[in-house]
């Protein structure tokens, strides 16, 4: 992965001192061993900041959201796109929030990146310096050695059931395409649907009550662009700031609700909640009756195709009886 | 029961309600036997609680010299000041404070005065006016020059047109944005109409409330007319909750809006970040 | 519950009704002298597809035992095409509610149209009844 | 000193909750928080720290503090409150020296009543850290992981039982309830406990040493910063959600408002954030700060500079959350280590 790191490097310095770009998204690296953060870079050149550009196991934060923010400000905006990244953008198109021409996408094939919380639970974390990706393993280094071990047992939950490693959209490919080997994606929700009324209610209840109504799953999701958030206006307010179980019920379902149809599945509001709420099994109960009732649709494929809730057939079957 | 809990609101009257202009009215509070509810200071601030629809914090705009209620003119812009606008004399509201430091009037002391107010904005300065004028003999010469975008914002007209330009040794000075019919006096900004009339610093306090960009110019006008910072005195608003100092909404540099203002020297804000 | 809590039991069913279609279905019933019970609260809307689950939400939130949204029969659309896209939110929208574990029935859609006030007063009625049977709604009810 | 083996230690709880609310840290689908304990929970007193700091039981997320109720045009308003004893067991040094911080907010003048109570209602024991993380940096602050000067009660983990040692009036007194299940310790004991604090505090000091951290200087040089283009390194990325302030143990600003149903309601304080858009939003449309540019800036310099310059201490404890929960790791050691790395009018 080193390699592609610096393809990174000098694709995004070519681009900024051709004046091609104004902006370069990508990733930097922290002091800890799993931070990768989204890192901008500007200028000519990028002022030599390139160079700080990374690719490792844990680049995980989608770029494509700050496309939101930066976009209006600049003349062309460069940016590293995974599968799920790439998803996210052409999302943020179909919602008409972002300009094609004004982007430039790098192309990055993803083999799936590791979830720190996983490496802690293995007793892994202690002393940890650095991971490094070789092939079909991680290499944990520490002061005393490295170890080995296979990164599927590492990776993000999210990473596992992935169906678009490789981006679905960008100007130019950087590297070999990664497998595609997703697993069963809709286990969770059958396991769910299989449970009565009152034990559902109990288990959602249950994940529901540690939210602490931070938005951290909202502000982090590429299909929550709107310009002003519904849960946000004052006026009227429809979601009350208390953290009771019915106000968080009603945040969570309308969340989810507003997403139906965009959701690109990409795990980023599961991965970002600070208290462990399964998010993602709730966007892909939607995904999953859309497509049993309005035929397969994966939001963030084809930016052109509408979402299935903001269209209709006149022969359309519905979930409740219709008389 | 807590004894001190600070955020509870005591119970008072709307005992009667002014329309100043097409989204501002003034509100006369009392408490249910009678009186003011508060005592305070010209220049501090009040909680107006609307249960259910919540809480506001508002200037007063009586001056402590009046004993019996407490006055409010307040703007239509938001969910507590629209059902404030609904509402009807007799209505039952809520109040808490006083709050913040209310203008330094040790300070103001055989000084000659000089307000500069704009649109709502002569609602803290009026409390100032008002007690000033029932204690004359404590201060110089007052000025008051005031604008609003048309002859129709303007507020409290009987003190603006009789009141005040009676009171011994005090000028007023009305001005408007724009030309407009049957108004035969000045049209201009505040800011220019200030510097065009032209005032001394010499022994002179200034004293502004109004939009953020009027004070902006007023700055800047008194600068250039000589003023000093520490001359210069004006009130902000932020977006408060608490009102003591701790909900760290109206936070700005290591002062608290409710608490350690809303009341700055000019010299005191150039020391804070320029966030208000 | 005990025997005389539930016969106690009234369900309170909130009705969203479509001005052209549903509402005007009710008032027919109401000129016709139909009866239905007391227990629905009819709330006029523009179109079904006008209803958005902030609604439909805020009622359950709030007390209701049982939410409905009626509209015109699909094709028969004052605005042409608003139940078709209501139809697909609100399928959407009814398994989402029991994937979280409120109960199917709590959540209805009807077509009645303006000529149909037989068939809205017995809707009402059965919904009334369904929601009896399954007792009051705490699941998504603000207690404070 | 005294000791509890760790066997009696689900008596302990028991005794405790029965004669007040205990809050421990109970372990729930891999998320582990402090909630009053009940029968069958999973406590788990290993976590280094829980997600949510114990500030939420001395400043709860939302705190209803009165009733109201429109009769015949007349208002009724009434005090309420919801308290009462309660136990805080296994708040760690960097949570009790988080509590000690708010105390300088909620207990200055005007005393904050509804604070100021449940502070004297509670007893907080404090476990010592025996093995800080990567994370941890609070000998950065000058505290100790093997020790908390605030709490009542301070408990080190030896293994197979805790060393016990009462640190108040309060404490004494929680001791006394509890004498039934304490043993007394052994000099030796006591002595391999005071070693063990020492080892983890040094052990931990030299990691910070290592990674650079020095917030000493950063008060000062953070005063002439409010213009400095270095706020532009960190805004970018920020998400705007409220995470950090939420999961940090000496962030306080609160909202106020009010629910009802027909003409009944209360009204509650509850957590707000500075990191979100409507924070600082007027009903006239102005926002003093617009963007989350301010909002980073503001919530930084609250904590490296305004709040130090109103209490002479530091807002940050050292405790790590927002270095482990930020999405995209945008967390205070980095800022402190990039501020403290530029000198003022360097820039």
């Amino acid at each position: 992965m080193k390699q592609l790191a610096e393809i990174m490097k000098d694709i995004a310095a070519q681009s900024l001192s051709r004046g091609e770009v104004d902006l370069v998204i990508g990733w930097q690296k922290g002091p800890l061993w799993w931070q990768s953060y989204p890192a901008f870079i500007e200028g000519n050149e990028g002022n030599g900041e390139t160079g700080s550009l990374t690719w490792d196991s844990f680049c995980v934060p989608n770029l494509s959201r700050y496309l939101l923010e930066e976009l209006p400000e600049r003349k062309k905006v460069a940016l590293f796109v995974k599968g799920c990244d790439a998803l996210g953008f052409n999302q943020i198109l179909q919602d008409k929030r972002a300009e094609r021409e004004k982007v430039v996408l790098y192309g990055i094939p993803c083999t799936g990146l590791v979830d720190p919380d996983k490496v802690e639970s293995a007793g892994l974390g202690r002393g940890l310096l650095e991971v490094k990706r070789d092939g079909d393993e991680l290499v944990f280094v520490y002061d005393s050695g490295e170890q080995k071990a296979q990164a599927r047992d590492f990776l993000y939950d999210k990473c596992l059931t992935c169906r678009y490693p490789n981006p679905v959209v960008y100007d130019q490919m950087l590297g070999e395409a990664a497998p595609v080997q997703p697993e069963e994606r809709f286990e969770s929700v059958q396991e769910l649907e299989k449970m009565d009324a009152d034990e559902r209610f109990a288990y959602w209840a249950r994940q529901f009550s540690r939210c602490i109504r931070c938005f951290a799953c909202r502000n982090a999701c590429p299909a929550c662009s709107c310009r002003e958030c519904i849960f946000d206006i004052p006026e009227p307010r429809w979601l009350g700031k208390a953290n009771e179980l019915s106000e968080t019920q009603f945040y969570q379902i309308i969340r989810a609700y507003h997403v139906a149809g965009r959701c690109v599945d990409c795990g980023e509001c599961t991965r970002v909640c600070p208290v462990n709420i399964p998010l993602q099994e709730l966007n892909r109960k939607f995904i999953k009756d859309i497509n049993e009732l309005y035929g397969e649709y994966d939001a963030g494929v084809d930016p052109e195709q509408e979402a299935p809730l903001v269209t209709y057939k006149t022969d359309d079957p519905a979930a409740f009886t219709e008389s | 029961m807590a004894q001190n809990n600070l955020l509870l609101p005591q119970v008072a009257v709307v005992e009667e309600i002014s329309t100043e202009t097409s989204d501002i009215k003034t509100f006369k509070v009392a408490s249910q036997g009678g009186g003011s509810p508060l005592e305070f200071l010209p220049g501090q601030c009040a909680m107006l609680s609307l249960p259910p629809v919540g809480e506001a914090i508002f200037s007063i705009t009586s001056s402590p010299t009046e004993k019996d209620y407490l006055e409010f003119s307040i703007k239509k812009t938001g969910s507590v000041t629209n059902f404030l606008h609904e509402i009807e004399e007799g209505y039952q509201l809520g109040v808490r404070g006083p709050y913040g430091n209310g203008f330094p009037l040790e300070m103001l002391k055989g000084k000659d005065l000089l307000f500069i107010g704009g649109g709502i904005g002569l609602a803290p300065l009026r409390s100032l006016i008002n007690y000033c004028l029932a204690n004359r003999g404590d201060y110089g010469q007052v000025d008051i020059v005031y604008g609003a975008r048309t002859p129709d914002d303007l507020v409290q007209r009987a003190e603006i047109f009789d009141n005040w330009p009676r009171a011994s040794n005090t000028n007023v000075y009305l001005t408007v944005d724009v030309e407009w019919e049957g108004w035969d006096g000045h049209v201009g900004f505040v800011p220019q109409y200030m510097e065009e009339i032209g005032f001394a610093p010499e022994n002179r306090i200034a004293v502004t409330c109004g939009p953020p960009i009027m004070i902006k110019f007023v700055l800047e006008g008194l600068e250039r007319m000589g003023f000093k910072p520490e001359q210069v005195i004006t009130t902000l608003e932020l977006k408060m909750k608490c009102g003591v100092g701790k909900c760290g909404r109206c936070n700005l540099g290591d002062r608290y809006v409710c608490k350690d203002g809303p009341v700055f020297t000019y010299a005191e804000l150039l020391n804070l970040p320029p966030e208000y | 519950m005990s025997l005389a809590q539930e016969q106690a039991f009234e369900p309170l069913i909130v009705a969203f009704c479509c001005n052209w279609c549903s509402y005007a279905g009710g008032d027919l019933a109401g000129t016709s002298r139909m009866t239905y019970p007391a227990n629905v609260r009819v709330i006029r809307v523009p179109c079904s597809s006008r209803v958005s689950p902030n609604l439909i939400l805020r009622a359950f939130q709030r007390g209701a035992d049982g939410v409905l949204v009626a509209g015109c029969h699909p094709g028969d659309c004052h605005y042409v095409t608003g139940n078709y896209y209501a139809r697909r939110r609100f399928s959407a929208m009814r398994r989402f509610l029991e994937y979280l574990g409120i109960e199917q029935e709590r959540f209805e859609v009807h077509w009645i149209s303006a000529s149909e006030g037989s068939k809205f007063a017995a809707v009402m009625g059965e919904v009334t009844e369904k929601i009896r049977a399954l007792g009051p709604n705490r699941k998504l009810r603000d207690a404070r | 000193m005294k000791k509890i083996v760790k066997d009696k230690l689900p008596s302990l709880w028991e005794q405790l909750s029965s004669q007040a609310t205990l809050f421990l840290p109970v372990e729930q689908d891999g998320v582990v928080n402090f909630a009053p304990w009940e029968e069958g929970d999973s406590v788990n007193l290993e976590a280094l720290n829980t997600v949510v700091p114990p500030k939420n039981v001395v400043f709860p997320q939302t705190e209803t503090y009165m009733r109201f109720k429109v009769e015949n045009d007349k208002l009724h308003i009434e005090p309420f409150e919801q308290n009462g004893p309660y136990v805080l067991f296994g708040a760690r040094p960097c949570d009790v020296a988080g509590i000690t911080l708010l105390d300088k907010v909620f207990l200055q003048e005007p005393e904050d009543g509804l604070y100021s109570r449940r502070r004297r209602e509670g007893t907080v024991i404090s476990v010592a850290c025996n093995e800080p993380d990567a994370a941890c940096f609070c000998t950065s602050f000058e505290l100790e992981p093997g020790m908390a000067p605030g709490a009542d009660i301070m408990v080190w983990d030896m293994g197979d039982y805790l060393l016990w040692k009462a640190q108040s009036e309060k404490g004494e007194k929680l001791t006394g309830s509890v004498e039934n299940l304490l043993q007394e310790a052994a000099e030796e004991e006591q002595k391999a406990a005071m070693e063990l604090k020492e080892r983890v505090t040094a052990k931990e000091a030299a990691a910070a040493q290592e990674m650079g951290w020095d917030p000493s200087g950063v008060k000062e040089t953070l005063k002439d910063m409010f213009d400095s283009d270095i706020w532009e390194q960190f805004f970018r990325r920020c998400l705007g959600c409220g995470i950090c302030t939420y999961i940090c143990p000496t962030c306080h600003c609160f909202d106020i408002q009010d629910y009802s149903k027909d003409q009944e309601g209360g009204r509650f304080r509850c957590w707000d954030s500075c990191m979100f858009a409507d924070f600082t939003l007027m009903g006239s449309g102005e926002n003093p700060r617009p963007t989350r540019k301010e909002r980073v800036r503001q919530r930084f310099m609250h904590k490296l500079c305004y709040y130090p310059s109103n209490f002479g201490l530091y807002a940050c404890v050292g405790c790590g959350r927002c270095v482990r929960k930020c999405p995209v790791n945008l967390d205070i050691a980095q800022v402190i280590k990039e501020v403290g790395g530029v000198k003022s009018g360097s820039e």
